[in-house]
């Protein structure tokens, strides 16, 4: 079980209280009419399922009720970086900056 | 020197011999003395065969003196619901009465006839059954495999519940020491200095490892044992430190979080019921200093398995800890200057040292001395060819391999020293990693992937002085030690030992308990099998229950011998947690019973218990499913119940259906996204029948949804689906829509929820209902009002779920069942009725109306479900609207939900039972539907079902049929809505 | 050498000096007609399947790490075809089909034991959802027998069918033809038998990338040991096949989660079948040497580390002495992961994809090991005929645009 | 009307290691604020909403626990539920917000003990220390199956909130690691 840093929060807390919630950044098109349908399935199925730093998704359901972005390698489980919803998706050099503890 | 009956006790440093001790192995009583292990405690007795071995049943006694030992493994019988097979006799402590068993023998330990595998072991070798038991095909199940099962497993089966309970519990320190021998000791008393929380851990009863074993030496100018006693002292006093004894690092997961077991009450005689036997302590530790030391390896030459063959460094704690003499003659074959220590103890303890056999041609001159003045014989550069005995070594064969001389020498014991294997099982758990260190030929510490440091003997620091300071230095400190002890010296590796016999016709172990020999390596890498994971499962070695803590590192240097590549590049298996098998109970831990899972009740429970509910389970809430009378079955009761609710008044506990109030400026605008339904122009007080898809378009749950106020939204959904709708909402509403002024909270259980369903319903209510105006002109069918009913406030809905007049009463949960107990007794003039579960949906298929889950699964959509009503045509988005103009989604032959009317109006078809359209075909079937829900309607005098049909709205009237086991129903398709079509129950004045 | 008794007994006498290499590691050759990457089960199945039924030897089989080290050798074995779905009961019971006779067709005893799968019903829900797979599942030709709770009891003794537990038995679906196999002898056997019709296996050679002609086809694959031609590539990488995918530029319908299993010291024999419990979410057997096998569920997130977490096996064998109060003495000897790689519809991908010459067999969940020698068949089938069997046709990747899934799971979907 | 939580908590709680005792009727109301508004609501009700999530203030009359980034509860005697209902129906004017009652929805107990964080701990993983977790602090978390609600109030005391059909499973826990004292 390892710890899960909530932006909202600002603390480590245990695992069991959030729940993962799926790929980040994938953008929901309001005007779904106009995609075709291999795109509709693309944004409801397809997935980077990265070997390396992961965009994801978290809620802090047994703490502060909120959703919010992480950047998690996946080969390691480690946190690169937590950052609440509506932050832009961060750049490799935010994200190696947060690797190198900032 | 207390226990006078025992032949071979001496005096130990780790028991109290003035306490005697009585217990049984194998029926025979023997006496042991307080502090002993039934290892110990046998020795003591003279005893050494203490196993069988799994594969070919030889006889075996104990190899080590702790946790990592493979052969003495024995059933401990504690009475019903305590029986525990596979229990290593080197760290079970014996307490008085101890009763103990001997396992995998029939029909004793002695004589065995399962043995008579040792004698055919030629023909099974490792891997044999991969090449054998195929002719004839059907003698596999029938013969074979039945009788491969039958010599399965090592002790028995337990046939009782546990009679034991467990515990569980989190904890938090800054440090976490693994391992109370010489290294974690000294990491503790540095680390407990810098006031954090300090956690020190030892799988032993006692704290000190290896310093209860060494020679009573000196640290800092105290005897070895003193200066133990004054360091637990010290760390007993700190309020920051707690000290766990017994209690085993198992396992280490990520960021520093380490499972812990301890074993509460295995040593104590009496248990006290309800107190737990064993607890697992869920750690999260800032640093991690693991001081776990450091396994002896075995050497691997032909016959090294009897009885009396042991390690040296057992018999040194045998000795040292334990106050027991392994035997009158110990002979040590050795490649390590280490196993001499063990035998000068011996020696020093009058123990006959006949010789000790070096493989390696120089020793150095100082062990050479010391040999000397003990008038210990050396032969160098010579090898054991050959052990000898049955059920207890009584000689050796030693070999030179320069001359080619033999000769053979009596002994009662043999103590083997191959060199040190330091315990990198958590490190590894940690993804840490490690690196072959060529000088102690042992892989070593390379890089933590966890704040996480190895110290001591684990780190390959071996010796005293070395484990001092390493422990000392891996929590930040720079003490230095003055220590006066042997030096631990060297050693070499050898793969091979010389021998003059064939190794394929030597029984060299490698694995112990599985019986896996050098030769059984070299026949896996023969075959192929080159990598040390093939070898290992080819083998088994490793796998056996000690998990190879004894064995792998020797497999892995023949392996990488015989494909002739560096062990490097042959590589390690890897480091599976638990560190030692930990009961299923200390997993589990409190959550076991009553305590598994929550069990949720409704505010009425107790009243339905009282009144003879019978009850199902429904997500993890219990709900009341009827209510029989005396003699009455499930369909007995559920007839009354539907026949009592149509004709006057059924009262049903809705509590269970989720609540969500959703507030706000906004709230419309999300209602219209989460829903299929438009809610804009819902009016406040008006109630709608709410649709909710997921974003593939199929449907996920349903309710009423009652409009509060222009920002007030009291929606409801399914039972199992609250969390989970809320969820969703939550999701879309933080991701996706955080523009709307919208929030969102859980009221499932602010509100009891009573259901009064029948033409009485209003009347019941009238008299109790304060501030709202029952008239059906005022408060009509899909209407809310808030008031007050027998003075509590109340959330009345105007609904039905069943087709009559009905009303859904939410009152504040801890007044629930105070309203229902009122207007139940009110309730008696018009003979109300509780019901269950099952009744309301009978009564609710009787209508057509669907159960999301039942009638619906996560492939149906609303068009499937006949619910394009529910849908809205002019909104332009929508969770799951995209989704359902799929190809698919609106191909022709969907299945679509129909009503069934059996052609025997007496059948009622089993529900999941499967529909087809040609009875006559033959299997493999073209199924085209299948019954969803399927009742005996009391009301209509005939069953009904439901089913999803192939093209089934327009098969109306047409007939398919139901091939049920030894019959074939047929059926007509109808319209699901049986019973009051047109609805005008729902407006009985 | 071909395995018999006689050709054991003559060994035995010789002291087993004279067993050749059932599956000698080669170095790769330059080009090969096809390249399969991955030497699971699947892998080394399909070019087994390819070599012996349509003659194409000239295969590799190439594999990062060692053959049958993936979920081939780390599942819990269980076999079973009681699904749902005509597609789903199709492609598992082609697989129980070649399961059995499987030991004689490749001369190696993968010891399938067809001991039953017994699936508890703790519910009303879970009973209308068994008996809809039992009743499917007979029209389909599928054994599967609805027991009672007393039944059951009589099949597997230790139950406990006390009706006031939290989770009562309220009865059982079983598969008598299922069972488990030996899985390394699944991956072993598969490999000797294909070496022996001349397929390589080339170990301990990661594929680096996958190389694409101008037209867009697959040329080869870039590997540890340099560029291997092929005209036609089959991916069979379980846990990484998303990363396989990745490198020939797509992107898939594919989630990767770590998934653990555990095992037990041994005893004497207790449990004569398999038992599986969705609602209580365990699943057990135990195994010839008598190990309880265990598996566990996935963590929540994705994941390649092959590490799981602690409170999974807590709830693992909370569940199993929830459902057998005998076990709660036993001891967890060894527990590991593996990655699962699962798709929306938690059914596999198993056909061509969008780039010429290039095939794919994922997506497998939990559910790989069990079709082992079917998905082996119809992938050999797809890549030798470039067109789909009609057992596999239904799992391609089409069905996630047009919505034609087959959701064994949302059929079962927990109600009310 | 018969008020009644269901609850019955057994002598072995009830001992100087550790002592649970269960609150009588309160009113509970979960209030949504949008963090700008924060300064301007307090100002205009006069509720004294601490700003920053795990922070409770607790006065004469209510005790206010900041759950989130715009969620607080506000925990009051029944008596002033009137009043402070009154004060959310004026605030709906002035500001985008929602009130919702849930007084009904939550069982409380005040634990307490110098066992009372080993108690705790058995089921919820956060580190209790008072370091880490202060008098004061406030948070939602889980123990064990159960979603629950902690408060510290004092150095060996606390308060435990859980929705209300999840009370008797907790209680169990307590109940079991009573036993092993």
């Amino acid at each position: 079980m390892f710890e899960v840093h909530c932006p909202y929060c600002n603390e480590k807390r245990p695992e069991i209280e959030f729940a993962y919630a799926g790929e980040a950044h994938i953008v929901r098109e309001t005007k779904a009419d106009e995609l075709t349908d291999q795109e509709w399935a693309e944004f409801l199925f397809y997935r980077d399922n990265k070997r390396g730093d992961h965009h994801e998704r978290w809620w802090h359901q047994h703490g502060c009720n909120m959703f919010f972005n992480a950047v998690r390698n996946t080969l390691t489980d480690k946190f690169v970086m937590t950052y609440k919803m509506g932050v832009k998706r961060p750049t490799k050099t935010q994200i190696k900056a947060a690797k190198n503890g900032k | 020197m207390a226990n006078n009956k025992a032949p071979y006790r001496t005096a130990g440093r780790g028991n109290d011999g003035s306490k005697t001790i009585n217990f049984t192995f194998d029926g025979k009583a023997y006496q042991g003395v307080q502090g002993d292990t039934l290892a110990s405690a046998l020795l003591a007795n003279g005893v050494h065969l203490m196993g069988r071995s799994f594969k070919y049943h030889r006889p075996r006694g104990v190899l080590g003196a702790g946790s990592e030992e493979p052969n003495a493994l024995v059933t401990l019988d504690r009475g019903k619901g305590r029986v525990t097979p596979n229990i290593r006799a080197t760290v079970l402590e014996i307490f008085e009465g101890l009763v103990t068993r001997s396992q995998n023998a029939w029909p004793n330990l002695k004589t065995d006839i399962g043995a008579f595998n040792n004698i055919f072991s030629a023909f099974f070798p490792a891997g044999f059954y991969n090449k054998t038991f195929m002719w004839p095909k059907s003698f596999w199940d029938k013969v074979y495999e039945p009788i491969i099962r039958n010599m399965a497993g090592l002790g028995p089966a337990p046939s009782e519940p546990d009679a034991d309970v467990y515990a569980s519990v989190y904890g938090h320190c800054e440090t976490l020491i693994v391992g109370a021998g010489p290294a974690g000791i000294a990491a503790a008393l540095t680390a407990a200095k810098s006031g954090g929380r300090i956690i020190l851990v030892d799988e032993n009863p006692v704290l000190g490892g290896s310093l209860l074993s060494v020679p009573n030496d000196k640290i800092d100018g105290l005897e070895i044992s003193k200066w133990l006693a004054n360091s637990i002292r010290t760390l007993q006093k700190m309020r920051n430190v707690k000290l766990m004894t017994r209690t085993t690092a198992i396992g280490y997961y990520h960021d520093n979080f380490i499972g812990l077991a301890e074993r509460i009450t295995d040593h104590i005689p009496n248990i006290t019921p309800g107190v737990s036997r064993e607890k697992l302590h869920r750690i999260r530790a800032g640093k991690v200093i693991l001081a776990q030391g450091a396994i002896e390896r075995p050497l691997v030459f032909n016959g090294n398995d009897r009885p009396g063959v042991m390690l040296a460094s057992a018999a040194q704690t045998f000795q040292s800890r334990y106050g027991v003499a392994v035997g009158n003659a110990a002979i040590l074959f050795t490649s390590h200057d280490s196993g001499y220590a063990a035998v000068f103890d011996l020696a020093d303890a009058n123990i006959r040292i006949p010789i000790v056999v070096d493989v390696r041609d120089e020793i150095p001159k100082d062990i050479r001395a010391q040999a000397k003045q003990r008038g210990i014989e050396i032969a160098s550069g010579a090898s054991i060819s050959k052990t000898h005995g049955s059920t207890r070594i009584n000689g050796v064969e030693i070999y030179s391999p320069s001359t080619g001389a033999k000769r053979k020498v009596n002994c009662d014991a043999l103590l083997m020293c191959g060199g040190w294997t330091p315990s990198l099982h958590l490190w590894s758990h940690s993804k840490s990693t490690i690196k072959w260190d060529d000088e102690i030929a042992a892989y070593v510490p390379d890089m933590p992937n966890e704040n996480a440091v190895c110290a001591g003997a684990c780190n390959g620091d071996f010796g005293l002085l070395a484990a001092l300071k390493g422990g000392n230095k891996a929590a930040g400190g720079r003490k230095t030690y003055k220590v006066t002890a042997r030096n631990f010296g060297a050693g070499t590796t050898f793969v091979s030992l010389p021998s003059y016999i064939d190794t394929s016709k030597q029984k060299a172990f490698v694995d112990f308990q599985n019986d896996a020999t050098q030769k059984d390596i070299n026949l896996a890498v023969r075959e192929g099998f080159a990598s040390i994971e093939h070898v290992k499962r080819y083998t088994t070695i490793g796998m056996a229950t000690d998990q190879g803590k004894t064995s792998n590192l020797n497999a892995m240097q023949i392996a990488s011998n015989a494909v002739n590549k560096t062990v490097e590049q042959v590589g390690l298996t890897t480091f599976r947690p638990p560190y030692t098998p930990t009961t299923y109970g200390t997993f589990a831990g409190y959550r076991t019973g009553d305590l598994f899972e929550v069990e949720r009740k409704t505010p009425m429970d107790g009243w339905a218990q009282e009144h003879g509910a019978v009850y199902e389970p429904v997500g993890i809430w219990r709900r009341a499913r009827y209510f029989p009378k005396p003699g009455e079955d499930m369909d007995a009761a559920v007839a009354r119940e539907c026949k009592a609710t149509r004709d006057s008044l059924g009262i049903f506990d809705a509590s269970t259906l989720g609540k969500i109030e959703v507030v706000g400026p906004d709230a419309a605008k999300f209602m219209n996204l989460m829903y299929t339904n438009p809610w804009a122009q819902l009016g406040e007080g008006r109630c709608r029948y709410g649709l909710m898809l997921r974003e593939d378009g199929y449907i996920y749950d349903d309710g009423v949804v009652g409009r509060l106020a222009e920002d007030r939204f009291h929606v409801t959904t399914t039972t199992g689906g609250a969390p989970r709708v809320f969820r969703h909402m939550e999701d879309y509403l933080q991701t996706e829509f955080p523009h709307l002024d919208v929030w969102l909270t859980s009221t499932t259980e602010q509100w009891a929820v009573i259901a009064l369903n029948g033409p009485s319903a209003r009347k019941l209510i009238e008299p109790f209902v304060e501030n709202i105006d029952l008239s059906p002109e005022k408060f009509p069918h899909m209407a809310v009002r808030e008031g007050t009913i027998c003075g509590v406030e109340t959330r009345l809905f105007r609904v039905s779920f069943s087709g009559e007049l009905g009303f859904e009463i939410n009152v504040p949960a801890h007044y629930g069942r105070a309203v229902w107990e009122t207007l139940f007794e009110a309730g008696k003039k018009y003979a109300i009725t509780p019901y269950g579960t099952e009744t309301m949906h009978v009564l609710r298929a009787e209508k057509g109306f669907i159960i999301v889950g039942q009638d619906t699964d996560g492939t149906v959509t609303p068009g499937d479900a006949g619910m394009e009503w529910a849908v809205s045509k002019k909104k332009k988005d929508f969770v799951g609207r995209r989704s359902l103009k799929r190809p698919d989604l609106v191909a022709s032959g969907r299945k679509q939900l129909v009503g069934l009317l059996t052609e025997n109006p007496k059948t009622v078809l089993e529900e999941g039972a499967q529909i087809v359209a040609d009875p006559n075909q033959s299997i493999p079937m073209d199924m085209i539907g299948h019954v969803t829900s399927s009742y005996w309607s009391e009301s209509l005098g005939h069953s009904i079902a439901m089913a999803l049909v192939m093209y089934g709205f327009d098969k109306e009237g047409e007939d398919i049929y139901i091939p049920i086991e030894g019959n074939t129903h047929k059926a007509k398709i109808v319209s699901p809505m049986f019973y009051d079509p047109k609805g005008e129950r729902l407006n009985v004045v | 050498m071909k395995f018999s008794a006689s050709s054991l007994f003559a060994n035995a006498l010789s002291g087993h000096k004279k067993w050749p290499e059932q599956f000698p590691n080669k170095e790769p050759k330059k080009r090969y007609d096809i390249v399969i990457v991955g030497a699971g089960g699947h892998g080394l199945g399909a070019a087994y399947y390819l070599a012996k039924k349509y003659g194409i030897s000239n295969i590799a089989v190439i594999e990062k790490c060692w053959l049958g080290g993936g979920n081939t050798a780390r599942n819990t074995t269980i076999i079973r075809s009681n699904y749902l779905f005509d597609e789903s009961t199709a492609i598992y019971d082609h697989a129980v089909d070649l399961w059995d006779g499987l030991s004689q067709e490749l001369n190696y005893n993968t010891m399938f034991s067809k001991r039953g799968v017994l699936m508890l019903a703790h519910n009303v829900h879970d009973v209308q959802s068994f008996q809809r797979h039992v009743h499917a599942n007979r029209l389909n030709g599928v054994d599967n027998k609805w027991l009672s709770p007393q039944e059951c009891k009589k099949f597997l003794p230790i139950l406990d069918i006390s009706q006031n537990r939290h989770y009562p038995v309220m009865g059982g679906a079983l598969q008598m033809r299922a069972g488990t196999a030996r899985h390394d002898s699944v991956a072993w056997g598969y490999a000797r038998a294909a070496s022996q019709l001349g397929v390589d296996i080339i170990q301990n050679c990661a594929v680096t990338g996958i190389r694409r002609s101008k037209d867009g086809a697959v040329k080869g694959v870039e590997t540890e040991k340099g560029f291997i031609a092929a005209g036609k590539i089959g991916v069979s990488a379980a846990g990484h096949s998303s990363t396989v995918m990745d490198m020939a530029g797509l992107r898939f319908p594919l989630e990767s989660y770590p998934l653990q299993a555990l095992v037990s010291e041994p005893v004497k024999p207790v449990l004569n079948c398999v038992v599986m419990s969705n609602a209580v979410h365990a699943y057990i057997s135990q195994s010839d040497k008598g190990e309880l096998v265990i598996g566990a569920g996935t963590d929540q997130y994705t994941s390649y580390s092959q590490r799981g977490a602690l409170h999974i096996l807590e709830h693992t064998l909370m569940s199993i002495c929830e459902i057998f109060p005998i076990f709660k003495r036993m001891r967890m000897l060894r527990s590991w992961g593996g990655i699962v790689d699962v798709t929306p519809d938690r059914s596999p991908i198993l056909g061509k994809t969008p780039i010429e010459g290039l095939y794919v067999n994922c997506g497998w969940g939990t559910g790989g090991f069990k079709a082992t020698p079917g998905a082996a068949d119809l992938f050999a089938y797809t890549i030798a005929h470039d067109e789909p069997h009609k057992i596999n046709a239904p799992y391609n990747l089409d069905r996630f645009v047009t919505g034609r899934l087959i959701d064994e799971a949302a059929a079962a979907a927990v109600a009310h | 009307m018969l008020f009644s939580q269901d609850i019955n908590i057994s002598e072995a709680l009830q001992t100087n290691a550790l002592s649970m005792t269960l609150m009588d009727e309160k009113t509970r109301y979960s209030l949504r604020i949008k963090p700008k508004d924060l300064a301007a609501f307090k100002k205009a009700s006069g509720l004294k909403l601490p700003a920053k999530i795990g922070q409770s203030i607790r006065t004469s009359a209510h005790s206010y626990l900041c759950l989130g980034p715009d969620e607080w509860i506000v925990i009051t005697a029944n008596e002033n539920r009137n009043n402070l209902r009154e004060i959310f129906v004026n605030m709906t004017a002035k500001f985008t917000y929602s009130y919702v009652d849930v007084s009904h929805r939550n069982i409380g107990f005040v634990l307490s003990g110098e066992q009372v964080e080993n108690a705790i701990n058995i089921g919820c993983p956060l580190d209790l220390s008072l370091d880490t977790f202060p008098i004061g602090k406030v948070t939602r978390t889980v123990f064990e199956n159960a979603p629950i609600m902690v408060l510290r109030t004092g150095t060996t005391e606390f308060q435990l909130e859980c929705w209300r059909s999840f009370a008797p499973y907790i209680c169990g826990l307590f109940d079991r690691f009573a036993m092993d004292l």
